[in-house]
């Protein structure tokens, strides 16, 4: 088992509504230390190799579901064989 | 006319747009599951609201690889009229039949209530029983109805009258408050407000009613000259 | 393997393991003098979930009694998942009301949506379509930040369960009161549509037929969650965390669909929610209900989980899941039904005719116990009662005219409190227009739904305002169900029955049962005089914090029927020049 | 300024409706060679420094508003310091 760790990350020009509103709460608590916030998903993929390059699958199952391009962007790492 | 409301997995506005068609518009309509592909025998598609598949991951991500859509696709091409509300809008930008994407709500909250809309362009197939300008209040219901869109893409939809509706008070932090868009040829339209919740006095409000009224009579008019 | 390491019969008992599961010792002997023997680690759970009061209502039984259950529009009264009246034209209206209070506390959003859930699943339980949901909640003072949090969470957990599920949240009440401080009440209550000849019930008939498991899989969610729910809340609550459900709405909008069309089938013959203690109380119940026993085969129940025990399995509160019965050789078609649905039907048993829930994991009996033992036998207690000193005290104060200086700010100050001031922040954020049928929303007296192919409409409204309950239980009980009333009234309808929900602290203190006891003495009265029967409903007790309870607060549902579309009524003043009248004493 | 990545995954037993429909879905697009999909948050917080240990700091933030502990767990990692 392959495990693929993805990051899906608002693209910089799109505002973060709710990463404004979390620092906003966290300046509410005195966190005053907090500059910027900002959220995105995190996705943990297990995956069976195949003979296709992992890359090269994981790639296009962002492109196609994972991530919406107009307004994300992604990132991956794939990870240590794993064994269950 | 005979109308197709495509029902998803956790579609859930699906009978709203089946009664607005057929007890308030009078035409023909049938209820068309995900997974069955044939809509040759409908003169226009409806994608009606609610949240498909749970709007896991993002709103409409998951329905867009429905076997349905590529004949949704099919049909968009064709010239039939296509229209997604709310839900159904999410879905059509997912597909890439309408330019841009949807963010959560500024507000971060969901919001359900009437609002009031201004027709911006009233020469599309579904707004010409309108007036340009006019105002109409129909109802909201979203947690992800923020459009967002870059720059370039932005520019074209006014250049070329892509814009149907806009929020008259923006409720959700749209850009340029758009409530809904046609593509380019004008046969598909995207918005968030529900207009099939919006054909009954009854119920607070009947002005969605005259956008099915449009479609109807463009569709006649089209097909009318042949006979 | 399992991750507890279950203890031996004989430890069980030595070490009172018993009272950590929330039995008694008088209770364990009863459960011995029952099985004849020392009963097992599994066994004994089973007889924890059913006995607590969540599931048994062994301390407000003898208080249940006393509402009037019965008139001639009620066709299903308490002890099914939901109560039905007749509506007229072979329609009827099931309806009730539930509570999460404590889940919502530890885990606000969840706690809500799972709420939410599961009152909804009671009602298509019994073969009604959900059309409409309301809630009723309770929370502390708005200038604490847990406070705020947990009043937003909830509302956001009520909105996100209903709005995905697609059934509309149409009304509600919200009341701010530090007595509730540490302990909020979440109540949601559902309101379903169904034919006469659709009525389904919870039983499990005819010796071998099949017993299916319908729905989401069984994960480790809600472990005592039943036990839990009927205990006090106190510091280390925290660390019963894992107890925690969390609920998937579109799950539930697929289970849903599917047993709408399930009850359809003529090859169905009883069909039962797994809410609290799941798998246990659906099983135990349907056997008990139809005189029968169930033997399960755990191995086959769909696991989200490896390694799960047959304790862990039989208590999961998992959501989004049914029990089934239906006729024996019709499981495929049965199975292709849920098929289109996506979801798993599987056959995991079959009817019995020894009244008793035999249960095999892993190739060994690890239960076997009469089912009338779990589903009817728990003790009742009657506890003691006493009237609290502070009832003397505030009824021997004069009524007292208050001084008003300055009307306009006064009348500012008032629609200020939370409590009184507009609701929009909150139903705003309910999809309350779906399905198309509301014709008063939210912000009115009772939300109106019309009933669509009819002249016909429901009005519904939840109501309860606990400080009269505080001052005097009796009459604050008949006031609960009075304003119900005179909400449905005004809307133009005429109230057909009730559910509540019986929110109170402790009941081993005699001060707080006696709270119990005058309720629902007002409340029966009031049913009474109004014929509006309690035709099912739900006890929350152990409200409490650190020893302190929060107000009574029996909250009542109520559902009237409006004959005429045209005798619709809205609160808003129509028109400049219209004359106003005081109307009453 | 100094950059922190937060990671916040549901607790292992805990049900993930989300990371069931994008598997189910993925399956459905013939990646069957995925075998598991669980969804988590990804934030990305960018502090000043102060005389508080950041670890301190965060891990706080985490515990009393990022994280909820009931249902999920937190992991973060501390950047070089950012210039902005
Ligand atoms: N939690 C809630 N959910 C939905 N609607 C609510 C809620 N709380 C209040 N409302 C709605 O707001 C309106 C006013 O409620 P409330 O302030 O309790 O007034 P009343 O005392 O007249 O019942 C009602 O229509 C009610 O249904």
């Amino acid at each position: 088992m392959i495990k693929v760790k993805v990051h899906v990350t608002l693209r910089e020009s799109v505002l973060d509504p709710q990463g404004t509103a979390v620092k906003n709460s966290l300046h509410a608590m005195d966190y005053h230390e907090v500059q910027d916030v900002r959220i995105g998903k995190y996705l943990e993929l297990l995956i069976e190799p195949s003979d296709r390059p992992i890359e090269e699958t994981v790639k296009e199952m962002c492109e196609k579901l994972l991530a919406n391009t107009v307004i994300e962007n992604y990132e991956f790492e794939v990870e240590e064989a794993v064994t269950q | 006319m005979k109308f197709a409301v495509i029902v998803f997995p956790g579609s859930n506005c699906d009978i709203d747009m089946y009664h607005a068609v057929k007890d308030e518009l009078g035409e023909e309509v049938e209820y068309v599951w995900h997974d069955e592909a044939d809509l040759t025998q409908f003169d226009g598609v409806l994608l009606p609201g609610g949240f498909s598949y749970g709007d896991y991951l993002r709103s409409g991500s998951i329905a867009r690889f429905s076997n349905v859509m590529s004949e949704v696709v099919k049909a968009a091409e064709e010239g039939k009229p296509v229209l997604g509300v709310c839900n159904g809008f999410q879905i059509l930008l997912e597909a890439g039949l309408l330019p841009g994407a949807m963010l959560r709500n500024q507000g971060l909250k969901f919001i359900c209530r009437p609002v009031e809309l201004e027709v911006v362009n009233n020469e599309t197939m579904f707004t010409q029983a309108y007036q340009k300008n006019e105002r109409i209040t129909v109802p909201v219901a979203h947690g992800e109805g923020n459009y967002f869109c870059d720059a370039d893409t932005l520019k074209q939809l006014e250049a070329n009258g892509q814009i149907a509706f806009r929020y008259a008070d923006n409720p959700n932090g749209s850009l340029l408050s758009i409530a809904g868009i046609t593509n380019e040829k004008g046969n598909v339209l995207g918005m968030m407000p529900h207009p099939e919740r919006a054909v009954d006095e009854l119920l607070g409000s009947a002005d969605g009613l005259k956008l099915f009224q449009s479609i109807v009579k463009h569709w006649r008019d089209s097909h009318v000259v042949n006979a | 393997m399992s991750l507890m390491l279950e203890p031996a019969q004989q430890q069980i008992k030595d070490e009172k393991i018993y009272r950590e599961m929330g039995l008694t010792d008088e209770e364990f002997s009863l459960v011995e003098g029952i099985l004849g023997r020392l009963p097992n680690y599994t066994e004994l759970g089973l007889f924890s979930v059913m006995w607590s009061e969540h599931c048994s209502y062994k301390n407000s039984k003898p208080l249940l009694k006393k509402f009037p259950v019965t008139g001639e529009q009620v066709l299903q009264g308490p002890g099914e998942g939901a109560g039905i009246v007749d509506i007229g034209d072979g329609q009827a209206v099931a309806f009730k009301i539930e509570s999460h209070n404590h889940p919502s506390a530890i885990e606000p959003y969840q706690g809500a949506a799972t709420g939410v859930g599961g009152i909804i699943r009671d009602v298509f339980s019994m073969g009604a379509r959900p059309i409409a949901i309301l809630n009723s909640l309770r929370f502390g003072e708005l200038d604490s930040p847990r406070v705020r949090y947990l009043f937003e969470q909830v509302v956001a957990g009520i909105a996100g369960y209903g709005n995905c599920i697609g059934i509309p949240t149409v009304g509600g009440e919200v009341q701010f009161d530090k007595s509730y401080d540490g302990n909020p009440l979440v109540n949601a209550m559902c309101v379903g549509l169904i034919n006469h000849d659709e009525i389904q019930k919870g039983q499990a008939k005819g010796v071998g037929n099949t017993v299916m498991y319908v729905g989401a899989k069984t994960g480790r969610d809600g472990i005592h969650g039943a036990t839990f729910a009927s205990e006090e809340l106190t510091e280390d609550s925290d660390e019963k965390r894992p107890a925690v459900q969390v609920g998937d709405p579109f799950m539930e909008k697929l289970l849903l669909e599917a047993c709408l069309e399930l009850i359809k089938n003529d090859a169905l013959i009883g069909i039962q929610d797994m809410g609290a203690a799941g798998l246990t109380s659906s099983s135990a119940e349907m056997a008990s209900k139809a005189g029968s026993g169930i033997e399960m085969n755990l191995d086959l129940v769909p696991q989200r989980e490896t390694g799960m025990s047959a304790y862990e399995m039989m208590l999961s509160e998992s959501q989004e899941r049914m029990l089934i019965v239906i006729e024996k050789g019709r499981e495929a078609e049965i199975q292709e039904l849920f098929h289109k649905y996506d979801l798993d039907a599987v056959a995991v048993g079959t009817v019995t005719d020894d009244k008793r829930l035999r249960l095999v994991h892993e190739g060994n009996v690890v239960a076997d116990v009469p089912v009338d033992a779990l589903a009817e036998d728990a003790p009742v207690y009657h506890k003691p009662s006493k009237e609290p000193a502070y009832y003397r005290e505030f009824q021997a104060i004069e009524n007292a005219e208050p001084e008003v200086e300055n009307v306009e700010e006064t009348l500012h100050a008032l629609l200020k409190q939370p409590t009184i001031a507009s609701k929009e922040w909150v139903y705003d954020q309910y999809d309350y227009q779906v399905r198309t049928n509301t014709v008063v929303t939210p912000g009115s007296d009772a939300a109106v739904l019309r009933i669509r192919g009819t002249e016909k409409a429901l009005a519904m409204t939840t109501d309860c305002n606990s400080r009269y309950l505080y001052l005097d239980p009796e009459t604050g009980g008949k006031i609960a169900v009075a304003e119900a009333a005179r909400n449905i009234v005004c809307s133009g309808g005429r109230p057909l029955a009730i559910t509540d929900c019986l929110n109170f602290g402790s009941p081993d203190k005699p001060e707080i049962f006696w709270q119990m006891e005058k309720s629902v003495d007002g409340m029966s009265e009031a049913c009474r005089v109004l014929n509006a029967p309690v035709i099912g409903g739900n006890v929350s007790l152990y409200n409490e914090t650190n020893g302190t309870a929060v107000y009574p607060t029996p909250v009542v549902g109520m559902v009237g029927l409006i004959e005429n579309l045209e005798h619709i009524t809205t609160q808003s003043f129509k028109q400049v020049g219209d004359a106003v009248y005081l109307v009453g004493e």
